[in-house]
C-alpha cells in the first residue's frame, strides 16, 4: 500500500511547527512556551480560573486551536495521538495560573488520564491547585466512566471557556463544567481510515462497502461494522443511538453538531443534517443551534460523528458567549 | 549491592531498551499505534541522561532518577505506566544495601504505583502481565542475584503468554480480538528491562 | 478501482438535499426557492443592492453556505462540477431583488459565464439591472480574462457582502467588488484527487509520490507535476508564484489564507502557514488576518491554495466586518 | 416543410438525443468531467415536453422552443451552448416554410449565436468543429432534404475529426494533452441532432 502524502517536515519538528504555525495565526494572541509543546494566551487576566485543556496531536482544530478569548487559556500538545507528558503539562499550568488555580479538561483515555493525573499531583506540590474533568460522551462503550471522548468535546470546551470567564471560584467553575459534560453525548461513525504522519499508513482498514458506526477517533472499536448505507439510513441509527442514551426527551432544546472527521464532504454533512433536524422534530426536540464542520478531526479519516448538547439557560448563553481563537471565531 | 552498583545496572537497562526500539516499535504497530518505540526510546535516553548526573545515596536513588525522567519525557501511556513503575519501585528502598528480600518488596511497590496509576489488572494484556508473575518467581529467591534471574525468566514467559490476551486497556484496546496472536508491547519492554537488570555485566 | 465511499441519498436528490439540510442549520435565515436550487435570505433589507453568487456544486462551503446577513442574498447551485441553468439563476435574482439590482458574482468558467450570461439577459428583459463579477485568482493561467476562481473566492463574496450593506448604488457596489477581486491572487496545489459523487470515482490521478502545484479546483491543469516534497519547500515555491503576480511589495499589509481542499489536515496547513508567515516576514510583507481551514473545497482532494489579498483602510473594514452565515460567522 | 414537419423532425431529435444518453456520457468520461449525457438528457427531455405542448405558428417556433427547454434545464456548459444553438437557428426563420437557403441561414445564426455566448473558435474541441463543416457542407445544396443530409453527413466527419484535436475550451481543457485520441462530446452531440435532423421517418 502506498504511504499517504502529506505536507509536512521532518518527523521530529511537527508538533513544534504546528504550534508554531498557530502562534503565528493567532496575531499576537497566543505564543508557544519555550521547548514546550504547548501554547497559552499572552493576556489572561489576574484572578481567573484558568482553563488548561490538551491531548494527542493529530486531531486539530481539537485541542489547541481553541486557545483565546473565551475559550482555553492554553492547550498542551502530545506527539500525533500520544498522550502530552506530564512535565509539559506542568509548564503549561504554571503559565496559566493566575492565583485562582487550572480546571484540566481533555477526553478520558488512559494515556491522557494518567498522564495529566501525574501532573496535577506535581502542580499540588507545588500549591497550585486542579480540578480535573474528563470528556466521555461517545455513547459507545456501556460505562460512562469508561468512554471515550470525541466530538462533542467542543461543545464542552466552548461552555468551559464562558464558564471560567464568568466565575471566580475553581470549584464552582468545575461544577458547572461537569454540569456542561454531562449534557453532551455524541457518536462517530467512520466511513475511511486516516494515516499516522510518522508512518503514512491508514491506522486501521475498512472493506471497500464498509463502514463502522460508532468507531472511536482513533479507530477503536465501534458498535458493528456494516454495509454503507444511504445517508437516511445512517442519520436514523445514529440519531437512535445518541437521543436513546441520556435520554433526550419531547421538549428537549439541543445543539447539534455534525463534526466532519476529515475527508468527509460539507454536502455530505448537510444532507444527514436534513435528516436529523426530521427526526429530532418529530421527536420534539427543538434545535437551538447548528455546528457542522471539522471541530475534532482524526487526521484524513472519512466520518463524521454527531453530538447533542442538552441545553438549559446557562449552557445557551455559554455556548452562545463570543469566541476569538485561530480556528473559531463568533 | 550498592548504590552505585545499581545505578551501573540501571544505565544497562537504558542500553538494552534503547537497543530494542525498532523491535518495541514493531511490536506496538501490530497491535497499537506504533509509536511505544519512539516513546521508549524517549523515556530511556533522557533517564540515562540524569542516571549518570544525579548522585546515588540510596539503592532507591537511580530507580527514582530513571522513574522520573521516563515520567516527564516518555509520553503515551507507557509513559506514566514506566514512570510510575521505577518511582514505585524506589519507595522501599532507603538504605544503602539491595538484597533479595529489598528487590522483592520494591517490585511489589512498582506493581502497586502502576495499578494505582492505571487501573489495570492481571489478564488485561499489559505490563501487568509480565510483571505479576516475575514477582511471584523473585519472592522465593534469598540471593539477590538468584531473584533478579527468576524474575527476569518468569517475565519473558509472562510476556510471550500475552499472546494469547485479549487488549482490554489503552490504545491496543483499538483491535479488540485482532490484538489476539501478538505480543503486548509493554510486557515485552518489562521482560527487557528485567533481563538487563539481572545481568551481571 | 473500488469506488470512494459517500455519505448520501439517491443522486437526483443530492443538491435539494443539501440545500434542505443548509436550510435547516440556518435557523429561520435562509429559505430554499421552491422548485429551483437556489437559497435566499429571509429578510434582506428594502433598497440593498442584492449580491448573488453560485456555480457548482461540490465545492461547499463554497458557494451555498456563504448566504447570510453580512455575505451574499443568495446562491444558486448548479449539479456537482456543473454550472447552474440560467433559469434557476433567474429564479433567485427575481427573489433577491430589492429594486436596486443584482451583483452576480461566480468564479470565472465558462459554463457558469454562459449561463450566468443567459439569465442577465433575461433579466434585463425584465428590468431587473445586473452587474457581472467574475472571480479570476488563480495565477496559474498567464492571461487574466482567462483565469479560474479559486480559494480567493472567499475574501472577494466577505467583501461584496460588506459593500453591499453600506452602498446603495448597484455601479458602485460593482466598481468596489471589482477592486477588491483585483486585489486577490491564489494558487493550489493537488496532493491526491477528491472523486465526483454521481460516479464514486476520482477525477483525476497522481502518482504515488506525485504532486501538482496549481492544479484546479476540478483538476485542470496547473504548473506541472513535481516529486511530493517538504512543506517548507512548498510554502516557498507557492509563496513565491502568488508574490510575483500582483505583485506584493515590501510594506503590503495583506490577508492570507491557506485553504483546505477537502482531506488534508489543519496540521499541515499551519506548518505551512509558519513557512509562509517566514517568508512574507522576511519579504517585509505584514499579515493583517488569517484564514485558515477549508473555504472552498472540491470533495475529499487532498491539497490547499494559498491566497494573498493586497489589503487597504477599505478592504480591512469590509474583511473584518461581523457576519452570519451556516458556515461562517464572525 | 411546414412548421408542423418541423416540429415532428424536432421532435425526433429529442429522441435520438434521449437514445445517446450513456454514449455522450462516456464520451465525457473519457475527456471531461462526465455529465454531458445526464445534461443532454435533462435538456432534450425538457425540450420534448416544450414542444409538444407549445404552438408552432412559424418553422423558427419549435427550433425556439426546444433551445429555450435547453438553455433553461440542461445545465453546465453544453446547455448553454445548444441553448444559444437553437435559439439562434430561429432567428431567421419567421416564415412558415423551410427551405434550403433558410436550412443553411439558420446553421449560419446558430453558430454565431454560439460563439456570441461562448467565444470558441474552429480547432477548439467543440461542437463548433462539427457545425462549421455542417454549413459548409449544406451551403452548396438547394434542396432541403439534400442540404439536411450534407450537414449531417459533413457533421459526423467533423465529429470524427475532433479525436486529433488539443481541448482548450470548457472542462475538457482539463485533461488538455491528454484530450487527445477521443471525440469531443458536444461534436457528437451535433451530429447526432443533424442525422436525426434529416432522417425522413
Ligand atoms: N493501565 C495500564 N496499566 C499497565 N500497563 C498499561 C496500561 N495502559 C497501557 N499500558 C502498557 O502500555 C503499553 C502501550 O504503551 P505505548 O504504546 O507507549 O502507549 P499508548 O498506548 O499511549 O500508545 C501497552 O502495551 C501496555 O503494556
Ligand atoms: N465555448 C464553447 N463553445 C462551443 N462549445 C462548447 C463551449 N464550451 C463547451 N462546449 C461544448 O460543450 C461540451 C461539454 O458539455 P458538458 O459536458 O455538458 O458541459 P461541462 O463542460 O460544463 O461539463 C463540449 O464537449 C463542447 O463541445
Ligand atoms: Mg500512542
Ligand atoms: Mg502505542
Ligand atoms: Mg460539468
Ligand atoms: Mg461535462
Amino acid at each position: 500500500m502506498a504511504r499517504v502524502k502529506k505536507i509536512i517536515n521532518a518527523i521530529p519538528d511537527l508538533v513544534p511547527e504546528v504550534l508554531e504555525g498557530l502562534v503565528l495565526a493567532s496575531h499576537g494572541d497566543l505564543r508557544k512556551l519555550d521547548g514546550a509543546d504547548a501554547v497559552v494566551r499572552n493576556h489572561i487576566p489576574d484572578g481567573k480560573v484558568a482553563l488548561l485543556i490538551g491531548g494527542g496531536s493529530g486531531h486539530e482544530p481539537m485541542y489547541t486551536c481553541y486557545v483565546g478569548k473565551g475559550l482555553a487559556d492554553g492547550s498542551v500538545a502530545g506527539n500525533v495521538f500520544a498522550a502530552p507528558t506530564p512535565d509539559i503539562v506542568l509548564d503549561a499550568t504554571r503559565a496559566v495560573n493566575r492565583g485562582k488555580g487550572v480546571i484540566f479538561l481533555y477526553g478520558n483515555y488512559a494515556g491522557d488520564n494518567m498522564n495529566f493525573d501525574i501532573a496535577a499531583e506535581l502542580a499540588a506540590a507545588e500549591d497550585i491547585a486542579v480540578e480535573t474533568i474528563r470528556i466521555a460522551d461517545d455513547v459507545v462503550t456501556p460505562e460512562r466512566r469508561e468512554r471515550r471522548g470525541i466530538g462533542g468535546a467542543f461543545y464542552v470546551v466552548k461552555c468551559a471557556g464562558a464558564i471560567c470567564d464568568e466565575t471566580t471560584s475553581l470549584a464552582e467553575a468545575a461544577e458547572l463544567i461537569r454540569h456542561a459534560e454531562a449534557s453532551v453525548r455524541s457518536i462517530g461513525v467512520a466511513v475511511s481510515a486516516g494515516s499516522l504522519p510518522q508512518t503514512g499508513m491508514p491506522t486501521f482498514v475498512l472493506g471497500d462497502d464498509e463502514i463502522e458506526i460508532g468507531m472511536g477517533a482513533h479507530g477503536e472499536p465501534g458498535v458493528e461494522r456494516r454495509n454503507l448505507m444511504s445517508a437516511n439510513a445512517l442519520a436514523e441509527e445514529m440519531t437512535r443511538l445518541v437521543v436513546a442514551d441520556l435520554p433526550f426527551r419531547t421538549g428537549d432544546e439541543v445543539a447539534l453538531m455534525l463534526n466532519n472527521l476529515g475527508a468527509t464532504t460539507m454536502m455530505e454533512l448537510l444532507i444527514v443534517n436534513r435528516r436529523v433536524r426530521q427526526i429530532l422534530a418529530d421527536l420534539g426536540i427543538r434545535v437551538h443551534r447548528s455546528d457542522i464542520g471539522p471541530f475534532f478531526t482524526s487526521q484524513e479519516m472519512a466520518g463524521f460523528s454527531l453530538s447533542l448538547m442538552k441545553l438549559d439557560a446557562n449552557l445557551k448563553r455559554w455556548l452562545d458567549a463570543p469566541v476569538r481563537s485561530p480556528a473559531y471565531r463568533q | 549491592m550498592t548504590p552505585e552498583q545499581v545505578k551501573a545496572r540501571l544505565l544497562a537497562v537504558c542500553d538494552a531498551m534503547l537497543a530494542s526500539e525498532e523491535r518495541l516499535t514493531r511490536a506496538d504497530q501490530a497491535i497499537g499505534d506504533g509509536d511505544h518505540g519512539v516513546g521508549m526510546a524517549r523515556g530511556f535516553s533522557a533517564a540515562r541522561e540524569a542516571l549518570s548526573t544525579k548522585p546515588a545515596n540510596t539503592v532507591g536513588d537511580p530507580f527514582k532518577t530513571l522513574g522520573l525522567a521516563i515520567l516527564m519525557k516518555a509520553g503515551g501511556a507507557s509513559g506514566a505506566v514506566f514512570g510510575s513503575f521505577f518511582t514505585g519501585m524506589a519507595k522501599p528502598l532507603g538504605g544503602t544495601v539491595l538484597d533479595a528480600a529489598g528487590f522483592t518488596e520494591a517490585l511489589k511497590d512498582g506493581l502497586a504505583a502502576v495499578q494505582a496509576r492505571g487501573g489495570a489488572k492481571a489478564g488485561d494484556k499489559t505490563m501487568l502481565d509480565a510483571l505479576i508473575p516475575a514477582i511471584a518467581a523473585a519472592e522465593g529467591e534469598t540471593d539477590l542475584q538468584a531473584a533478579m534471574s527468576a524474575a527476569a525468566a518468569a517475565a519473558e514467559a509472562g510476556a510471550a503468554a500475552t499472546a494469547n490476551m485479549i487488549a482490554t486497556t489503552g490504545k491496543a484496546k483499538t483491535l479488540g480480538e485482532r490484538s489476539r496472536g501478538h505480543m503486548d508491547p509493554g510486557a515485552i519492554s518489562l521482560s527487557i528491562i528485567l533481563a538487563a537488570l539481572a545481568t551481571d555485566g
